[in-house]
This record gives C-alpha cells, structure tokens and sequence, in this order.
C-alpha cells in the first residue's frame, strides 16, 4: 500500500497548488511539468483496445493490481491532459481498489482544474476516472 | 401558482387585438411562451452562444453543458433514466419521419401493415404513407366508435402476423380524447409489436411518465408545451435506441470517418447529425421546469376544469353541434354552428380578440368521417380561464346572431 | 458601419473570460448574434406568436405574414427571384440530407457516383456515403494540388456516363479556401451533370447570388451567418422544386389527404412538413438584413484583410505549421504548433479569453490528407479586429513558450 | 360597358361602408348581407374545375365577356368571403378588360377589409382577384 491514503495526497496536492495562487500561468505551467514528468507507459500497453476516446486528445490507460493496491500506468497525446493523468495516478496509484472505488476526487476542484473533468470536456479524462474505477472494481 | 399570477409570466396575453383584450384559445396549435422561456433565448445569445461538443473553449464548454443538461432535465420530467434516450429533433413531424425513415431501411418490409387511428393527425398518417407507397406496404386504420373514441376491440381484430408497428396518438388535437393507453400497450405487448405514441397534444396538457408507459417511440413538440418553435422529442427504448438505423446523417455523429467507411457514435447523438438548435433545446428545458413548478397534475386538472365548463355551457346553444364530448379530455373543444362555415365564425370572433382555429386540423379523414369540411376548435392552457370562456361564449352567440 | 459602432451590436462580445476580454475567433463553428436578431425572437414571442397557415385569427396572420415576408427577405439576399425556391430546414446539414434521401428516390441508381471534394465536411460526405452503402453507389473524391487547392484537371477526369451529382463546399470550413465555382458549373453544365454547392462557410463571408451562380442546390446554416441555431436553407432550381422526391412529409404540405391517397402542395410547402422553426426563420430574416445593411461585399473586405493580417504574422513565427496559406481566402485560418497537441494550444488560450476551435473539424479525410490529426483554426466575423487579431498572436508566442 | 367606371363605383362602395364609422360589427353585417344576395352563380359554372381552393373557404369563380365588357359571377362557401366576392364582382363587372388589368383595388383597404386580400389569407380570395384578372386578359 501507499505510504499515504488518497486524501491525504489530495491534501498535498492542494498544498502544492495553493503555491500558485491566483497565478494561473504558473499553475499550468506546472500541470505540463507534471505531464512531462509522467512515466511512460510501457508501448505494447498502449494499444489501440487500451484508448479511451476523447473527443479530440487520446487517453490510454493500463491498469495491474500487485501487493501494494493497484498499478495504473497512463498516457495522453495532449500535455495538459497527460499532467492531470499525473495527477490522477499519484492519487491513485498503490491504493487499495475500495479507496478508489469511494474516492470523489475533490482535489480537482479544489486546485482549479475541474473543468477538465467536466462530462462534456473533449480530452476523455472523465472517462479515464471512471475506467480506472472499473478496474478497481476487478479486483475487489 | 396562482391563475392571475400565471398570466402575467406571458408577456404576449397582455396584448389587445381590435382593442379587446387577446383571448388566446388556439394552444393545440401552439401554446404562448412564458418570460422565463424568452429570457432564456436572449441569456443564451447574450452571454453563452457557441457551436457545442468537441469544443475547448469556454463559451462552448457553457454551451455544451446547458445543453446536456437540458437533456437531462428532459428525460426527467418524463421518467426517463437513461438520458441518452432523449434525442433532440426539430419537432413531432420530424421525429417520427426519423422514425419512419429509420424502420423502413431494415426493419420493415414489403406487405408489412401497419395500424394507425382514424383520429390521427397528418403528420402520423403521412410518414407511413409514403412508406406504404414505397414498398408496398399496408395502413389498416383503427375505426370510432358512435362517440368519437377509438373502438379498441376492432382494434385488436386488425392485428395480424404482418402487423409491425402501431402508431397512435395519444391525444386527439382534433377532438381532445384521450386514447387508453393500457388497452394500446396491452395488445401490442402480447402480439410483441413495437408502437409509437404520439404525444403532441398530451405532452403539453398531462403527467406523461414513459418509465410507466413504456412505448418503444415517444414524440412531442416544444412548442405546443410553451417552449420554442423548431424544437421536438424522439424518445427511443433501449432496443432502437441501439437498432434503429439512421436516415440522417452528418457532423457531430461519428468517431471516424473516411471516404470508404465511417464509424458512428453511440447515443442520442447518432441521431443528432449536425449543429443542434442549441438555444432552443435550452429553452425547452425552462419551459419543463416552468410547466413542473406548476405540476402537471396540476395543469391536466385545470384545463379539465375549463373543459368540463365549456362543455356545459356549449351545450345549452342549439347552434351548436360538439364533436366527442366526453369527461376525460385534453384541453380541447370541437365543434361547429349549424349551416355556418367555420371560417365565418372564426373571423367574426377574432374581431372580438378571440384567438380560435377553424379548418381541418391537419385530420381530414377523421373530418370525412365525421361528414364535415373543418371545424371549430377551442383549445386551452394554463394561462386560460372561467371569464374567457364566459366571454368566448357571450361573442359566440352574438356572432351566431349576426351570421344566422 | 464603424467597426466600433459594429462590436456594440453584438452583446456577448462585451464578456469577460477569465478576466480576460473575450476574443471570439470560433466564427466558422458559429457566430454570434446581434441585438436586431435577439429582440426579433423576444419580439416574436411577446407580440407575434402563433402557429402559421390556414390561421384565421390576427396573430396567426401576423406570423404567417412575418414567416412569409421572411422566405422573400432570403430570396432577395440571395439574388432569388421566385422565393418559393427557398425552403426553411433545420441547418446545413437537414438540408443535404433532404437532397440525398430525395435523390436517391427516383433519380440515383445503383451503379452511379457521386463526385465529392477532399475538402468536404462530414456533413456533405455522410448523406452521399449512406446512400452509396444502401444502394451500390459510388463517391469519387476531387484530390487536392499541393497547395491544397482543388485540382480542377483531375475533377474533370473524374466525371463519367454514371456521375448523376457533384456536391462540392463553397468554402473549407478548414482551410477557408473558395471553391472556383465558374469551373465546378462549367463542367457540371458541360456534362448535364446537376451540382449542389455547399454554403455553409461562403453564405457568411461573402456575397453570393444564386441567379448567377445557378446551382441545382445550394445549402446554409442561419447560426453561421448572424442567425439563430435550429434554422437553415435549402435553395432549389426550379427544376429539382417540382421533381425531387419528398422524403419527410406531414402536416401543411398537402392539399387532401386520405389514408388512401394524397395530393401534395406546390412550392416550398411541400418541403416544409410540420410546425416550422416560425421564430427563427424571423430572426434569420433580421440577420440577413443586418449583413445587407453592411454589405456583404464590405464583409468579405473587412475578413480578407484580417486574414492577410493574420497570416503575414503568423508566417513569422517558426514554431507554426500553416495549411492552405491563400491570398483568396473567406475568413478561416488553419494551424499547428510544430510538435504540440492542438487541445493545449486551445486550453491555453482560453485561458486568456480566446475562443478557437481545435481538432478535426468535421473535415477527417482532410485531415488524414495533411498528415494531422487536427488542427487550430481561428475564423472570422465582422466584428473582429485587427486589435483582436495582435492579442491572439501575443498570447500564441506565450503559449507557445509555455508548452516548449 | 358598365354605367359607371372602376373607380366611381369604389368610391361609391367606400361611402357606402364610411356610414358605418368605426362600427365594425355593423359594417360585418352589412357584408354578409352583401353575401347573402350575391346573386347565385348557374349550378354547371360550380364545379370543381372552377374551383379556387383557399385552404379554408373555397371560391369558385365563371367569367364571360360581352359587349358590356367582362361578366363575372362567382360564389364562396363561406358568406364573410362571398360578401367580398360580391363587392369586386360590383367594382368588376361590365369594365373592360384593360381598365380590370390596371385596377388596383384600393377600396378593399380604404373600407378596411385589407386583411380579407392578404396573401396569407385562407380564403382564396387573392387568388380570385388574380383569376378576374387572367380572364380579363384572355380578352384583350
Ligand atoms: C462546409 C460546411 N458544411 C456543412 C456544415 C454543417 O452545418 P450545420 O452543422 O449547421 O448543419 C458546416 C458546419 O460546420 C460546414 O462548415
Ligand atoms: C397529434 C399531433 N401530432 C403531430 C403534430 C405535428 O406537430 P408539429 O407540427 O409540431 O411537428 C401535431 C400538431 O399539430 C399534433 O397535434
């Protein structure tokens, strides 16, 4: 398991936003930051069956389950995309599959981002969210 | 809500027509509009207006979910859990050629029958028509009884093993009878027939829950349920929502696309090709909250009220002849004034402000039926009451002096 | 008109997006509205409406009149003597979708082609590509020169015994480019071959007159040109007016019906089935006559300039990839920033109140051609600035900045 | 030829419905009076070919020509169309042909019965102005 449950790192996460302030610019900044950071998914696991289709940016997700909780890796052709994606897995990544299931994610919304989990956003995230809690689900 | 208060949410029920006062009863045509319903028309082009869906601007983001959630505020005001099965058209007739067009290609075929009502309007008979012409198809039509409403036990004796559809309306706009659902769906479940409902004329006057009713098609028009013109409703269960093949086709309903070979969405927008009438879908959802705050309950009782009045009062003019009297109506009165044309009768009490139709009422077979050239047709709301029928009544007679 | 004078029409442009002063440049998706267009629906619904036709009463004469004088308003500004040849559909793409379901009636068989251009949207490829699946058809594709142009020698080579219609896009809502019309009807007249001009992206930009340039079809949308959503035209010689196929029917486009046999109107009518969107054809009325009061040619003036404006800035910057670079353009350019996700680009500029739009377009054979999976486009409307035009290009070296 | 010409007959027409002021239902009366003594048009001249269909109130319309000019006759189903039918065949009959092709109808407003004339009207009664007109041609 994380050393750290869900809202704890969602705690931090804010804390690492509130930095920014109103700063949007810098905000960004370093939502693409995080983005270029991500670890890339492995290539056989980015495959056409693991996209999840956006209107416009692609997400792929893989998803694994070990003895720390489960292992989702994922990736973005769009930056701002891929440093939310970042964000996501942070929080999600070694958790075990009943946190996730119950997780509502507020930090989204708390450091000013919640519009790119809107229904209606054409970058897929909101259906990445929901294809991770699915596999939670797998493994429950 | 209160009556008074009511009228004054329509700016238009204010006006004088030949300086008297506008009585409107012309709403199976097309209702009046409340102020929330034209506010939300100029809030939209004045603070959101953009092209929806794929966007990444803001205004379009705004517009996308005002939008979504006006579909959402439809499904709930009749029952629907699945959202996605509300698909926006630009009205009744639009929806059910969709549907027509849509059975025709796989589903329906050469010497298929299928049952419609002497009672329907233009816009269901046609559709299939053309469909009957095109390929050979069949319309058996569901007779009246001596008062006018459906005669269901013919009804279930037109059924046959080439019966594919039944399409029916679910509110006279000619005579405001009310078909009995139950007996509808009971004989088109057992013979496991799929069937339209046309709900034109109940969706305005009634509590209309397609959860309980459970058609496989369910159509309406914004603009007879004081939303805007060019704004309708198909409602799909889940098997054509999935099965019914597209006519229409165009931007906005694919994933892929290429020359050779395209790749469609799934959803309601499969069946939205094309820029939506976004503002007017917005629009349509003010207009179910507004008619929600009210109750639909609420509405069908006092439109019965106004009805079971008029009724009464009708009765008593020897002129008259009244079409399918009847307790249970949708806000709808049809009659005539014995050795008067209708159009006489019409243009003398629009001259007293009185809004009315007179015609055929886009039913000329049931006016065959019933041996007559047109009608006259009173047709309530919300917003109606007691003193206008009173005065419609008081102008009525005095006209069938001047004419007679 | 002054510029200034011109902006304050428009109400939504006086908003703030993200602090940020809005600067619209997602014109080609849909413009926004003036106030002449926004009180014409308020107008309507506060003192005119009414269902239309056959209405003896005041409003709905009123409506009738005011829809009517609305199709010979359309007529006029499009250079159309007869205004029965207008016929109101729901946008661009309900008007293609008529023509390809009529067509494909009586006049298409199987076996015959279709020539398409490259540059089509989705809108004018999918009706064509349904019927060629239905019925063994066959869309031949007009390839582009290097400069993304179309190439006219290989169009003419395209045309065989079995071509029965060319349906090519006036203007690219992608690139912006303009079809050379003269060369399209020369060939199409040549060969006897009827053509169908799509005018979504030319009707908002530029004049057209379709006396001169006489196509069989010419289609638009109302919300691209000022106008509301939900409302567009069909234009038809006189020819195809009395010979293409109904394929929606209903209400108001008969003289008698029986469930045996009916007889059709003549006209638009009979295109027209069903309550019309009655409001928004007004108001498409009203903004037609707002860019009359303009002028079109005075449009296409002030729009080609920013576009040489915009594009002689952008070509300094070298980190962007323009397509289709033209001195002939109608308000559209199409970019990339070299190795970043259109999405950011848009998602970043959003931030600072510009609306683009990014992606596809609509145009995914167009893309597949330019080796993209989308682009940025900015479009442009009469109210935009060179001002406007500046800002974006500040921003996008920003941004840029931001994403290396 | 008529006594009178096109013109002397509106105005005549015009101080007939002036007597009644402001008194629309007055002056309604009169017109149906007007219908109610048109005289009736021969049984064979009512059929269907002769018909002008208005949406609502249908129209039916015979013209001959004498030497007293045009003859026309003409009947409605509805009496409100048929007391206009009986004012223009009043303003119409015996003229000829070029002075029918060139009258312009004015009285039809100036009495304020223009709505009756609107050609969104469902009555048929442009359409009957316009037939008078192409019979009057026909004699030129
Ligand atoms: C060239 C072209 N054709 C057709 C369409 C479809 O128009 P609408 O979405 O209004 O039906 C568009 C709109 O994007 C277009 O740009
Ligand atoms: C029962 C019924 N069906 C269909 C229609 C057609 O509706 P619309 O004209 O809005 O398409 C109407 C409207 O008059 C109606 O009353």
């Amino acid at each position: 398991m994380a050393t750290m449950g869900i809202e704890e790192i969602e705690k931090e996460i804010i804390e690492e936003f509130d930095f920014f302030g109103d700063d949007w610019e810098s905000k960004y900044e370093h939502l693409i930051e995080l983005g270029k950071s991500l670890p890339l998914i492995a290539a056989a696991d980015k495959t056409d069956d693991k996209i999840i289709q956006g209107c416009q940016s692609r997400v792929w997700l893989n998803a694994d389950f070990d003895d720390n909780g489960m292992v989702y890796t994922a990736d973005s052709d769009a930056i701002i995309t891929k440093g939310m994606i970042a964000l996501l897995v942070r929080v999600l990544s070694h958790q075990n599959p009943t946190d996730i299931i119950r997780a509502n994610l507020s930090f989204i919304d708390k450091i000013g981002l919640k519009e790119h989990l809107s229904p209606t956003r054409a970058n897929g995230l909101l259906s990445m969210v929901n294809q991770m809690k699915k596999e939670a689900l797998k493994r429950l | 809500m209160e009556l008074s208060s009511i009228r004054q949410n329509f700016p238009i029920l204010g006006q004088k027509i030949n300086a008297c006062d506008l009585v409107y009863l012309d709403n199976a045509a097309t209702t009046q509009k409340p102020i929330a319903v034209i506010n939300a028309l100029s809030d939209y082009y004045s603070h959101n207006n953009a092209n929806i869906h794929r966007g990444v601007h803001t205004l379009s983001r705004r517009a996308t979910d005002l939008f979504e959630q006006a579909r959402k505020t439809t499904a709930q005001h009749f029952g629907v859990a699945n959202e996605q099965q509300i698909v926006f058209t630009s009205g009744t007739t639009d929806s059910i050629n969709m549907v027509a067009q849509g059975l025709s290609k796989l589903y329906l075929k050469p010497g298929d029958e299928i049952i419609l009502s002497m009672l329907e309007h233009h816009s269901n008979i046609l559709p299939w028509q053309l469909w009957a012409e095109e390929n050979g198809g069949h319309l058996k039509v569901i007779p009246l009884l001596a008062d006018h409403s459906l005669d269901y036990s013919a009804f279930e004796k037109l059924i046959s093993p080439k019966t594919k559809l039944i399409a029916i309306t679910h509110v006279s706009n000619t005579l405001g009878l009310v078909t009995d659902v139950e007996k509808i769906k009971s004989v088109a479940n057992r013979h496991n027939i799929p069937w339209l409902l046309d709900g034109a004329q109940s969706a305005p006057h009634m509590p209309v829950n397609l959860s309980v009713l459970n058609p496989d098609f369910f159509v309406c028009s914004a603009h007879k349920m004081y939303g805007p013109t060019g704004c309708g409703i198909l409602y799909l269960n889940e098997r054509w929502l999935s099965e019914l093949p597209i006519a229409k086709t165009g931007g906005g309903t694919i994933k892929t696309v290429s020359f050779e070979k395209t790749e469609y969405v799934e959803g309601a927008l499969r069946f939205e090709p094309g820029t939506p009438n976004i503002a007017d879908v917005i629009a349509f959802a003010e207009a179910l909250k507004y008619m929600d705050a009210i109750g639909m309950q609420q509405i069908f009782k006092h439109e019965s009220e106004l009805v079971q009045y008029a009724q009464t009062l009708m009765k008593e003019i020897p002129e008259i002849d009244m079409y399918g009297i009847h307790d249970h109506k949708a806000g709808v009165i049809s009659f005539n004034v014995k050795n008067q044309h209708p159009f006489d009768v019409g243009t003398l009490l629009d001259k007293y402000g009185i809004a009315l139709r007179t015609g055929h009422h886009c039913t000329q077979p049931l006016m065959k039926h019933l041996g007559v050239q047109g009608t006259i047709r009173i047709s309530f709301a919300i917003y109606n009451s007691k003193q206008e029928i009173d005065y419609f009544i008081e102008k009525l007679k005095k006209v069938i002096k001047m004419l007679s």
